[in-house]
């Protein structure tokens, strides 16, 4: 087998030197008959050329989002990505490494991470970030107990605008904690004014969480609603799915949240259908000690030159155990890497540029469908993304446009499948990806699903 | 000969500034159409400061990158022995077929009819770990192996409310890897220790003696993280079920069994695979991993969603709770699906292995780590007596009188060019060092770590314990300041201040 | 502090075998199926004593190639003003382009019907040379410069032959590549040099006088290997025209003026392009190149086959000589069409860039170059007066009363983390220093290269040459003994007989 | 422009520093008239995500080979390149580094081209070989060149048997040297005798070339023509195309031969169109010093540590200018790379599979085409390639297997268009890549287009 240096010869030398008669021998503590002597009910070894037939053709029976036209947001976006980037991300040196935790040669992987803390932190208008966390939904998990932990309290209100995915995984992760998640369902055609959220705030309220821009794409100001928290001893947490929005709006920094959180897939990362992508997490100086995941930062050398270490672990599981701030450990490494590398390719003109053609595409592409009958825009803000409201229910027409050869935006009943009242909505986002042929056949093939 | 050269670089190694002190205005390494000056639709919040991004060339960037993966030590590099890790060998077709655009270019959104391809491929991956864990069901969105505990001890939270039992305790033996009790602590568990015995096993006495009606489970490794067996893992399972218990098993150290012992014939409930371990996908520095859970049929109902289901009509992505009859998920993990792009990589490497060539793999990881081990044991201090696994762990007491730490002492294997053992863990032993050379190692490759180790033996037998306390001399940084890192932290770079 | 390892590794800096010295019988780094055992066709001489390969396993081959590549120096590494080869920046968007299966996995010999859009590319990637360049005919053929000298100075052979003339002597400047005159011999010419002025450029009185009616034609480079554009060139031009003889351009330093000056309004009758340096395709250390080459009017008939032509049908490639009137190829220089994976990645270069573009890159080429004279010349002693176009020329005449050669400050400069200049090269100038920047090169790269290099100085005129004669002291390996390889060569690995 | 990093500010500074009031004076040597002052008639930069897409609309037009059952051979061939090769030759050390000039920071590209000179020195079963040439048609031609240099002599006999293109290449790059080329082309139906190149030797003859296994795919034992051929003073040059092929069958060297060279593209690099490939170039000790070409030697550093350097260089041009033995300097090295890196993990074991399997299939194919009426194998023997008669002329029948999704072989017209003799002839290659369902299809498609 080509992975398996070992030859028949070194098996037997080896043997020898340990004094056993059988590989099986070394197996001996196996409880009787749990140990196997044949191979399980699974293919033989297959080599390199068959194995990526297999895979290609698992591949084929699947329609790549840049294959066609596509509109496909809500958390998960189509930017194009620097070969650069790829380059650097497969260096065996970065790809092959594990945590940093021999600083003297890891210096590569510990100042790229210090690099992306300071680019997270930038972008997000706060003053740390960590080393990443394993997604954007997990971010939003982990923000909240945070947040519990810095006020020791028990809830956690949760704003309409925020992606299902991340609240399922928020409530998943409070359930077995004590912690109530509080708030409700969004909607699309009513934004929840800071009155509202102020009402669910109670002492026991540990944060209120608003995303930004919000789920169906909205872009709201949230300076007052951290004036509320702050004056009611809450934190604000302010979650985000597209990283790149920040290059053209305000950063959520500038609003006085505590704690920004939320997807980097945008920059650097390919869609692979969902995963791996990387969270983001910043906050402030002062509750940095209750962060969770690793932190890279500056130090000297024995010979007093600058270099990078992780520190602050006695925040972590492997220090501290059952009083860890997560559990988590392995992260999203490399994936944070591809954002390091991409970011730093775009650098301040190239990310807000960036931000800027996201824009106005997603302009260009809500002005054409405005004047499409039975499609309605519902936003009045957006960045990069919005909902329309169809004259037919929006996971019909998706399948319609699927079959013109157009991926065309997700419908809200897909992250809302209880909530029959949004049946008739079609979250579309638009990228620099997208060209003017695509959004007329996003236009012509509405036309005729709406017809 | 030693001397300082004017920029600093030392030949083909050279220093390298953070990109915050390369960057120029105007400069970028992207060439973007010229916007049309649109007028915006942001709700009044256009950004109106700069975000304070440094300008770089692409040149500089790939030129940044490229020199500091040079002070980076990779299993590309060497000898790699982390134990509790598995950095066996990253095959390139793994990264050749995750970047497919059929795999790599699908929105998590599509609709199902644009990703059977995808559904199937999960389904095929997790097809691979049932059969080699024997165990009836699985779940395949959890990040890493943390997340997978996450997952299982949830999974047994969920089942002892539908059971309306409310059991809080769980078992952990003190060697258990950290995230064992973080997570049983996220899930509202109290963690109870239970001792190792002398030969580095549970025991099995004082766990027996721990059981009772609040216990809700214990989380097992197996093989354990002195890289043993458990031989009593059957009896273990049996009492924890006798007692109305769940076995949780640590799955880090699967590579030691893979193909050869299937857990479910162990009387596990549930158990993480750090695909990212055994299952090859790349650490890359720290991550993505992949951490599905196996499920018995006890604890099936209770998996999170989405799952994948084959249908008349192909492969459908379950992604409500309400969906199926009979299953009760505890909810959501992780956004979307999980991480495909570690199914495609771990599939990849199950496929070219085959069912012989995975046993085989885990025969020859036990084999490397036991021939490593009796190549050190009369030198070394081994841990505990009789065969490991597929790592080996020694403790510090071949050091005793030297004066030379762990610590040090791996700083030193450093310098030899070999990436160190984990060190200090697990906490059961003094100052532990856990070697895992894995299958994809040459038995030249032990020959030459071994021969370096007994060599730095003698130097610390000699007295020169200096030696230790100032390695590694040879490094593009030496010995790097923690305490003073910690001690004021500066995590990010700032502009100086004029 | 210094010592020596036990296993000879320094950290970072591992120490590699030959793979004939890793190998074992049984191991092998694929997994083909088993065949079938057929009897053989083979014409009785099926293979029956060993090839003598050695069997390594793919993880071992990866760590063996990662390793000896640390030990390598490129672009990517640090600053590589290597002069005369325009060691730019290597896009990687042209690594990807390139591999795109519908361009990396054409057979050469594909039905026309199929291949279309490979003949577009190369009809592209010839019209911006034929734009960049002013000339009207491109051959696309030549695998690297010299065998677009050889193709040029064949085509003059031909036109020759067909004006029924047996003109023989070429002209070449004694500053000229040592491909120039080893071309012209091997197309069964004699060389005659032409001197160099005090300021590095043709004599033209010289030049002059040497015409005749045996005189082919003139092999110049322009800008010329001083890094100077020959003033005179246009009347050199008319010069040998008038005398019946053709004008080649070596055109390896285009860099300096693409998209500024075409070298057909210089009056030049052929030139090569080196692909793998203005447009960026990577040196690979060492190859592949591309040197395709445009032909004026004259000589453009002889141009060798095969060639793509648009035709209402489509793009046709022409393969016979015959085939079209008025065209008398002399003939087929390389099997199949030219290195079509260099044109791919030429055209992206070129696409990239744009014309505005590639006028930026070939103004920024020469401004770094003059920045760099600027800064060096009060220290070193320049060559030639004036500004230079992409690369400095200085001498070593500022070493003279050190004891220092040009060698041995080329290996100090090792030290300090950069690759050496061009060396020795060109002739004319004693121990000469030849330094080209390019245009991907910072200011602040420079500025580092040009302090290291002046502290250099210093240290040179301080007296200390036994320093520089030992240097390099920082590499994986410090300076070889050419000599003893020369004298009894060792070109391979044998196995050691017992 | 993302490549060019000079600022504004940089510029101007730089013009300073040196005294310029502009970038144009700096050009001041440019004859009147022919600086331009503005931008040439093409189009403006593009972006990387635009750039690409023009390429792939390019690459679009094309038939991938392994997109559809392929059997084309005739000196280029398509076999399974691991995802490892493409990794190690895509490293920037390996990929932006030059010719190693500097051996102190250029021993991973001097230690890879002493064990490629190891290992084509042990495939072809010679003493030494060197560090490539561009091709193997090249390096045919510079086979003959450097046996003319042997025995100062001026005529090179060419078999018929040799690759038209490689006889092509020979014959341009002799007709200035005065080096008569004699020999004639090939027959499929008859193989040249010994007697017939025999008859053509004369005491001029520098060398016979002969190609093995021969362009219509015929395997032929050379030790006789060697022992012919030295007996007369002349080189037997033995030229191939396909360097697979001796891992099944004996190696030229044993037969006596003077000069191997040939085509390495089969070993680790892809079709390319056509280029760039790498040639093979091996000789015996003796002649070494004759050899185009570099060379890279052992030796040792200043400490006594084993190096690598380039040596014997005043054979080449940058030395002896035009005294060389060849005017080549940059050569093929990244493709000599991927060759040592494909070699070396096929190993022994591999490379010999590898060629058995390519006989087998061949073997197969032949059998299955043998059974269509209409066709006929030419061949006694072939490793993996071979001829076939069609009862249609072959061009023609290609062109029809193209519209039935079949890339079926290549017809002799190609490859000899003034030879009507050889309108009905096909040649076939069939590799490790084909599989049984390939071979149905191109038996399929024929029987189809021959009905
Ligand atoms: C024994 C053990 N359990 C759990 C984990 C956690 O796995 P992960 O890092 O994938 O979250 C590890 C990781 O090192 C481990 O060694
Ligand atoms: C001035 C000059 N001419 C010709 C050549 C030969 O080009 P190539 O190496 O591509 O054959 C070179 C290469 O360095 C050169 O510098």
């Amino acid at each position: 087998m080509r992975y398996l240096p070992l030859t028949r010869a070194d098996r037997a030398a080896m043997l020898e030197a340990i004094g056993a008669s059988s590989v099986d021998e070394l197996y001996s503590d196996v409880p009787e008959g749990a140990l196997l002597d044949a191979p399980v009910d699974l293919p033989s070894h297959l080599g390199e050329m068959q194995v990526e037939r297999d895979m290609m053709a698992l591949a084929s029976k699947n329609i790549g989002a840049s294959s066609v036209p596509s509109f496909l947001g809500a958390g998960a976006y189509r930017h194009h990505v620097p070969a650069t980037v790829d380059y650097i991300i497969q260096r065996g040196e970065f790809l092959t490494a594990y945590t940093p935790y021999q600083p003297e040669i890891a210096q590569g992987t510990l100042q790229y991470l210090f690099e992306f803390q300071t680019q997270v932190a930038s972008i997000t208008g706060m003053d740390v970030a960590n080393a990443s966390m394993w997604d954007g939904a997990t971010s939003c998990a982990e923000a909240v107990l945070m947040a519990c932990r810095a006020t020791r309290r028990k809830k956690a209100v949760l704003s309409g605008g925020v992606h299902p995915h991340y609240r399922e995984v928020t409530e998943t992760y409070c359930q077995y904690s004590d912690t109530e998640v509080a708030g409700r369902d969004g909607n699309p055609e009513q934004q929840a004014s800071v009155e509202e959220l102020n009402d669910l705030i109670d002492d026991q309220t540990a944060c209120v969480v608003v995303q930004y821009p919000d789920v169906f794409g909205r872009v709201q100001d949230h300076t007052q609603l951290a004036e509320v928290c702050h004056a009611k001893g809450a934190l604000l947490v302010v979650v985000f799915t597209e990283a790149v929005a920040f290059g053209a709006i305000k950063s959520p920094g500038s609003f006085g949240a505590d704690i920004v959180c939320g997807e980097g897939q945008s920059i650097g990362n390919a869609l692979n259908y969902g995963g791996p992508y990387v969270g983001l997490f910043a906050t402030t100086q002062k509750l940095v000690r209750q962060m969770p995941g690793r932190l890279c930062g500056e130090t000297v050398d024995q010979d007093g030159k600058r270099g990078f270490v992780l520190t602050l672990s006695t925040r972590e599981q492997h220090i501290r155990r059952e009083k860890a701030t997560s559990n988590i450990c392995t992260n999203s490494g490399l994936c944070s890497l591809a954002f390091t590398v991409h970011m730093s390719l775009l650098g301040e003109d190239g990310y807000r540029r960036l931000a800027t053609l996201n824009h106005e595409n997603a302009c260009k592409t809500a002005d054409a469908l405005d004047a499409v009958s039975g499609v309605t825009v519902v936003n009045d803000s957006f960045f990069n993304e919005f909902t329309v409201k169809l004259s037919k229910p929006a996971a019909e027409v998706v399948e319609t446009l699927v079959s013109k050869g157009v991926l065309g935006g997700v419908p809200l009943s897909r992250l809302y499948p209880n909530r029959s009242d949004l049946d008739h909505y079609l979250l579309i986002a638009v990228t620099e990806t997208n060209t003017d042929e695509d959004i007329a056949a996003l236009v012509g093939a509405l036309k005729e699903a709406l017809a | 000969m030693t001397f300082t050269t004017h920029t600093g670089n030392r030949g083909l190694v050279l220093e390298e500034k953070l990109i915050f002190e390369q960057g120029q205005p105007g400069r970028t390494g992207v060439d973007l159409p010229e916007p049309k000056g649109t007028k915006t639709r942001l709700g009044g919040l256009d950004r109106e400061s700069d975000v304070g991004l440094p300008g770089l060339s692409e040149p500089q960037v790939v030129r940044h990158f490229t020199r500091m993966s040079q002070k980076n030590f990779g299993i590309d590099s060497g000898f790699f022995p982390l134990g509790s890790c598995t950095m066996k060998h990253n095959p390139r077709l793994n990264e050749k077929v995750a970047r497919l655009p059929g795999i790599s270019d699908l929105h998590p959104m599509q609709p199902e009819s644009t990703v059977q391809g995808a559904l199937e491929l999960i389904d095929q991956c997790a097809h691979w770990l049932l059969v080699l864990t024997g165990m009836p069901a699985v779940s395949m969105s959890p990040a890493a192996g943390a997340q997978g505990e996450l997952c299982g001890m949830m999974a047994i939270r969920a089942a002892l409310d539908a059971r309306g039992e409310n059991r809080r305790r769980v078992l952990v033996p003190e060697s258990a890897h950290g995230t064992n009790p973080a997570t049983a602590a996220a899930c509202g568990f109290t963690v109870d220790s239970i001792p190792a015995t002398e030969d580095g096993r549970v025991d099995l006495a004082a766990f027996e003696a721990k059981l009772g009606d609040d216990v809700a489970g214990i989380m097992l490794t197996n093989p354990n993280t002195c890289g043993l067996f458990e031989r009593d893992v059957r009896k273990i399972a049996d009492l924890v079920h006798a007692a109305g218990g769940y076995f949780y098993c640590d799955g880090a150290n699967f590579n030691a069994i893979v193909g050869r012992v299937r857990p479910a014939d162990l009387g596990i409930d549930a158990m993480h695979i750090n695909l990212h371990k055994t299952f090859s996908t790349p650490h890359g520095g720290g991550g993505p991993g992949s951490g599905p859970v196996v499920f018995s049929d006890a604890l099936a109902p209770y998996a999170p969603i989405p799952y994948v289901v084959r249908t008349e009509n192909g492969f459908h992505l379950v992604e409500t709770a309400d969906e199926e009859d009979g299953k009760k998920p505890f909810g959501r993990l992780k956004g979307f699906h999980g991480q495909m792009g570690m199914f495609v990589r771990a599939l990849t490497y199950m496929k070219s292995h085959g069912a012989d060539g995975l046993r085989q793999a885990s025969g020859d990881a036990v084999l490397n780590a036991n021939y490593l081990l009796a190549r050190l044991k009369d030198k070394l201090s081994v841990a505990f007596p009789g065969y490991c696994m597929h790592e080996a762990l020694f403790d510090d007491s071949f050091l005793k009188d030297t004066d030379v730490s762990t610590l040090d002492f791996a700083k030193a294997i450093i310098d030899e060019g070999f990436h160190p053992m984990t060190m200090y863990f697990p906490l059961v032993v003094h100052g532990a060092l856990l070697i895992e050379p894995t299958e994809t190692e040459t038995k030249e490759s032990i020959d030459q770590f071994c021969d370096a180790i007994l060599s730095l033996v003698a130097k610390a037998e000699s007295g020169d314990a200096e030696f230790f306390k100032n390695a590694p001399y040879l490094t593009p940084r030496r010995r790097l300041d923690e305490t003073a890192a910690a001690r004021k932290p500066v995590l990010r770079w700032k502009p100086e201040t004029a």
